[in-house]
């Protein structure tokens, strides 16, 4: 297993950042949370089609860089840090639905069109809340046709490709579980964003009535592939968690530095230092494990469920506890609006509880560790 | 003999409240009659609105008024900070010109101490006052200042000296909030609400007979208005009075309660909500997850603890006698309730939790806890600060080196109007 | 319900504190917990016979001073604090026991000698590790012969009186539990102290063959009787450990104050004062649950159940906490022997599994609150 | 042209020890030729026992030893930090006194900085060392001092100077620990262990010539030898060598090995014994506990994340980077995988956890465990000493004032022998 990043994908998150610092300082993140798309089109065919971010990890054959997953999340953290309003996540999830389930021919028809970011993707898994397994999926498939309700579908009101996943029901069989692949205008597809505590990541809530869609990989039972592409995603947003968890402890340390109170810089107490440490020590742990568990699905180790539970619950706590001290080390200043620091929060407690919470995580960490 | 003299004074109040009180006059009218005998506040001085009555009788008071639904004199807000400082700190004109348009509700006060640059440092406080000759000048931003816009008279805590060391260059003005130097904005929060305002001075002025107290001892003063504004917290859940009384003047008093009451309507978020815990775990059918009913236990030891703490601490009061520790531990264990409430809340409502609005559980109210909660630990004082307190002054710990002596205009500060 | 002590109280802890000053200084519990028998009888006769401690919560009639637990609650806590190595929680928690179950007539032969500490009584119902509900007891009582092994026995090596709590088998109908008199000299009875961290303190284990025992109370089912009985038992230990951690914050204060790091006393440190802070948090907030459950069982509260979950839990979290917090102060020297401060970390170690641990009794309290 | 110079120097080696490693011969025998023949330290001056060998080569070395289990120079206990630390700053008198007799392990060392009045503030030392006119005079006391017992000689941190300021007033020396003045004592731990000694210093002495470096440079000498600590901690892991193994050397050298490892036996303990977690909550059957396991999983993600983050900061380092901020967080790691491991034990063992020896569960090791682990916390620099350095030294955030300033005598301290 490789502990540290490589020349070339130092060189690409040097590039992301240069990228995201221009295109998304905190004043674009408040103007674009506040509009109903979320993202400006111009900055997406940029970091699309010139930097190629989209076509990471899709394979050459299919137009992409035939990166890994190691290098996604380097995107991932470094769109984290800087709360990036962008379909990015929405859409490398998509694409790795697809390269799990697709067959040839769907993957050079699909991913050429995703890689250089002229097709915007989506996932659309989660239904009833508190549910996060493939055990939950009720949405049903019927002769190709779709009927059921899709919640939390990452920017599902701007997707032109969603990959839905439904429950197929067949004669004399018991159900299995299918991707779909459905067009974002769909006939019978209403979709609508739903209010978060988070307007910088737009999710959405898809109703389908009698939806036409193509079943993608052929017709054997896909929960397994389900279960993988879940761990893929919540690896992914563990990255993109660690990200935001970072910039929020460096905000603070620059803060402590220049905020005075009693006559010296806050950050030379005692009180403020040991937090700050202890917020190092959680973003560096977290990050160790994001990384690992990037680096793991760039491998296809076997420990990936594992690692997949661990990242995400480790990120989540870990980005929580910093959000929660960087706003209380800021004082007052930290609760208002015009502060920065309640962006970060929200994606932090939005982060948390999606793609699972961490006592999901916890207990299914337990479970895979004892098979 | 006190049983007998609350007898006489159960027996007096009676009779002026038979033949005084009328559910139909104004509110001005009747606080006006209350100002005027005495009533609307016993306690206090009888040559300044009250009748010399001791504290422990007061209570006998507080029972005939509510025994009757009779309104009182007007207690919310800042108001009556403003006339306890007024009342020990400020002189005979000062008295008569403000106590008794406090008492009718006629006008209302705001709190002018926080400001951007000094926060858990009050007496770092940097906005200046200036005597030109003839008035003093004031320039500089207060910020945290609840209903400042609705607001007649601020109370000022403002640098007169730069070359005193920080507590002794301080003094303390009222203010006219309605004057072209006075500038008042709303101070929106993470949670969408906008409980407080900044405001800004601008060469605003202040006459020579609006300085309560004499020059470079505005600490003391501000001090004595700290200590009225924690009395008073309790009080503020008791003002709302039943919705079914008749009568022109509970309109009124309906009327001004919720102008009061207006900044602090996502208080109960900010607090955690745990009143809605069990009820929301049953409803999920979280109730029988082994895990969250761990940290439902967890929250239910904490909230009641800190109940049974306070209740230790009033018990103690109650007796004379002197308070122990858990008189100062309030403000942290709330913070522990609230942090608590908002981790169940999440493990409850699951992905459900960052919904808000219309989407999210309880038409969006768990999402406004979520996000209102940090401001437990930071508003009155932050528990960084509330620790200091409880080690130094509680447990008597050494107290840390101090880098703010000597000459203020010599110790560090953050930006802001400099020393001239 | 009373939030403070009254002044006949306050002279109860008074006297408590100054016996206790004198008679259970830390040398005295270092010679002590090195003994067999773990206590010194010449002080449990003074606090016995002289001061009527142990004669506290029995009724007049019965030789006792008829007050309640709330004034026992104030003994244990002064011992907790001093680490009085006794056996006076075994018999008050033996006399409670026979309170609880006895007949009159019980009482009166049996109370008067326990309230004058002529004789020590101790109550056995514990057997299994890792459960102390009424479901886990099975040892067996058959025509008044016990057969079966009770653990964590407090002082069953000296206690005169073994109330031990028994499933009896009868004919024709379902097994009751049942609360037995067995002399603690009884042939067939077999009395060992097992090793524990905590020598303060001396646990047993009894094994019972064939022992003659005496029913109290009549034939019924007393499952009720035992529950309520734990539930004092609980709350007894709770008011004992607040008064241990108590004394670890006076300790550790009073460390900081004198320890001298880097020209300052270590208390001067803010990172000390605010883990002092907490740690007085932590003991002010168990003593209010502590003494809340204790008047109420004083006063027979029906909420009694709740409280004693909820004091228990209270008590062993903050004690553990503020004994690490306590060693953590000391530094290097709060991990040697010869300082004090491990003989309460011990026992805040043993009292926090001792009656049921933490998570055990955070499930029951969520179960009795919803019924 | 390294791979050349490694191949060279590999043949080189096997041919050396070919003609002359033999596991009959004895450990000083054979350790005496190493020394002699530079290749037991070959990155040491060959002037001094080595062979100027490149760091980077090594491993080479290491390798070659380890593939025939050739036994190498003593190693182990404070031997090599002693020998370090001479290196850099003894004179040649004490390089040729002391450093061939390290290497054969003739000699055993201690270190003596730690006082009972200076343990987070290592340089507030109050052992005195005054010079008579002919030699030195220690008198004072250190402490957690490791086989002092076992020990020839001592490193030691001693005052010489009471005016100068803190740092600069401590010299360094080489005193011999078989002599009248010096007397050890085991010093007991809460877990009945007794790894470390307390050490008395009653007018011992000091030739001049075991004075290290200069007078007043003491401080520095010493951040050498706890330099050399920090690398050497990996080290005393790999110190066991296969059991099997026979010959005479590898009975004495396992003999060696026993005495060195002794005070390190209940180390594991310390750590929290992670690797019994799952099997203990199997056994027990709580591994169905829904509370329990998330327990444990929390307990994994600590301890493995701490893993991959030391991994993180070796990977730097082998590879020449700049280490990150990950390569200081190893110690507060350790602390919470420690003390989450205690937690986890206890509530898998429940009641059981209290019983020791026999009683207990795995004959009382998890009772150990639950009595040990608060010395991770504490030892090598307190939780609280590791969070300043890394706010400090890795955040480059602010310093709080000193108060440990001018010179020393007039610094506050605790009570000890007392300046002349």
């Amino acid at each position: 297993m490789q502990f540290t990043f490589n020349e070339e994908q130092d060189q690409l998150r040097a590039t992301a950042q240069k990228f995201l610092a221009d295109k998304s300082p905190t004043v674009e993140v408040r103007r674009l949370m506040e509009t109903h798309q979320g993202y400006d089109p111009i900055v997406w065919a940029q970091l699309s089609s010139e930097l190629g971010f989209t076509a990471t990890h899709i394979p050459e054959t299919y137009g992409g860089l035939g990166l890994s997953y190691a290098e996604l999340g380097i995107l991932f953290e470094e769109m984290g840090r800087t709360l990036l309003c962008a379909p990015f996540l929405a859409t490398a999830l998509g694409a790795t639905a697809i390269m799990n389930v697709a067959t040839e021919s769907e993957k050079s028809e699909l991913l050429p069109d995703i890689a250089t970011g002229t097709r915007i993707a989506t996932l659309a898994v989660f239904e009833s809340s508190g549910k996060w397994g493939t055990d939950s999926i009720e949405l049903t498939a019927k002769n190709n046709r779709l009927n059921g309700t899709k919640r939390y579908v990452l920017d599902g009101h701007i997707a032109n490709f969603i990959i839905v996943v439904a429950r197929t029901t067949t004669r004399n069989e018991t159900d299995t579980i299918g991707f779909f692949l459905v067009n974002g205008d769909a006939p019978g597809l209403k979709r609508r964003v739903v209010n978060t505590i988070d307007s910088t990541r737009k999710l959405t809530q898809l109703e389908f009535v009698d939806v036409a869609a193509r079943r993608l990989g052929g017709n054997d039972d896909q929960s397994a592939k389900l279960a993988e592409t879940l761990d893929l995603a919540a690896i992914g947003l563990a990255n993109e968690m660690v990200g935001g968890a970072q910039h929020l402890v460096d905000e603070t340390v620059n803060y402590a530095a220049e905020r005075i109170q009693f006559g010296r810089a806050i950050g030379s107490f005692q009180a403020i230092k040991h937090k700050c440490a202890d917020m190092l020590l959680d973003v560096e742990m977290a990050k160790s494990a994001a990384y690992y568990a990037a680096t793991a699905a760039a491998s296809s180790d076997p420990e990936l469920p594992v690692l997949a539970n661990l990242a995400k619950a480790a990120a989540s706590e870990a980005y929580m506890r910093i959000a929660a001290e960087c706003i209380q080390i800021h004082g007052g200043i930290g609760f208002t609006w015009d502060n920065d620091t309640h962006l970060w929060f929200k994606r932090a407690k939005s982060s948390e509880v999606f793609f699972g919470d961490p006592s999901y995580h916890k207990e299914q960490l337990v479970t895979r560790w004892q098979h | 003999m006190q049983p007998l003299d609350g007898e006489k004074l159960r027996n007096e109040l009676r009779l002026w409240l038979e033949s005084n009180w009328d559910p139909n006059a104004s509110l001005i009218e009747w606080r006006s009659k209350l100002a005027e005998s005495g009533w609307g506040m016993p306690t206090w001085p009888s040559q300044w609105f009250g009748k010399d009555l001791s504290l422990v009788l007061n209570p006998i008071v507080d029972e005939e008024f509510a025994r009757i639904n009779a309104v009182t004199v007007a207690r919310s807000g800042i108001r009556l900070l403003a006339a306890a400082t007024i009342l020990e700190h400020g002189d005979d004109s000062q008295k008569s010109r403000y106590l008794r348009r406090i008492l009718t509700g006629e006008d209302t006060w705001c709190q002018l101490f926080s400001e951007p640059g000094s926060g858990s440092d009050l007496a770092g406080a940097i906005t200046r006052a200036d005597f030109d000759g003839s008035q003093w000048i004031i320039n500089g931003q207060k910020v945290w200042t609840t209903s400042a816009h609705h607001a007649d008279y601020g109370l000022l805590l403002a640098r007169t000296d730069w070359e005193a060391p920080k507590h002794d260059g301080l003094s303390y003005f009222v203010i006219d909030m309605r004057q072209p130097g006075v500038n008042v904005h709303p101070l929106k929060q993470m949670n969408g609400h906008a409980s407080f305002n900044q405001v800004f001075f601008t060469d605003a002025v202040v006459a020579p007979e609006d300085q309560v107290d004499r020059i470079g001892n505005g600490w003391k003063v501000a001090m004595t208005t700290l200590m009225h504004e924690r009395r008073s917290a309790d009080a503020l859940r008791s003002v709302y009075r039943d919705r079914d009384l008749e009568g022109r003047i509970y309109d009124e008093e309906r009327d001004e309660t919720a102008t009061v009451m207006e900044p602090y309507k996502w208080y109960p978020q900010r607090a955690g909500r745990v009143d809605l815990v069990f009820e929301r775990a049953i409803e999920t059918g979280k109730i029988d997850d082994p895990v969250v009913r761990q940290a439902i236990a967890e929250l239910m030891i904490k909230a009641r603890t800190a109940e049974w703490t306070a209740r230790r601490a009033r018990a103690a009061q109650q007796q004379g006698r002197p308070q122990g520790p858990e008189g100062s531990l309030g403000k942290l264990a709330a913070s522990h309730v609230a942090r608590q409430a908002s981790k169940v809340h999440t493990m409850i409502s699951g992905s459900d939790s960052m919904l808000g609005d219309e989407d999210g559980p309880l038409a969006g109210l768990i999402a406004e806890i979520l996000i209102s909660v940090p401001a437990t630990s930071i508003a009155g004082g932050t528990d960084e600060i509330q620790r200091n307190i409880i080690a130094e002054r509680v447990l008597g710990m050494p107290k840390e080196p101090r880098m703010d002596t000597g000459p203020f205009r010599d110790v560090m500060k953050n930006p802001g109007p400099a020393a001239p």
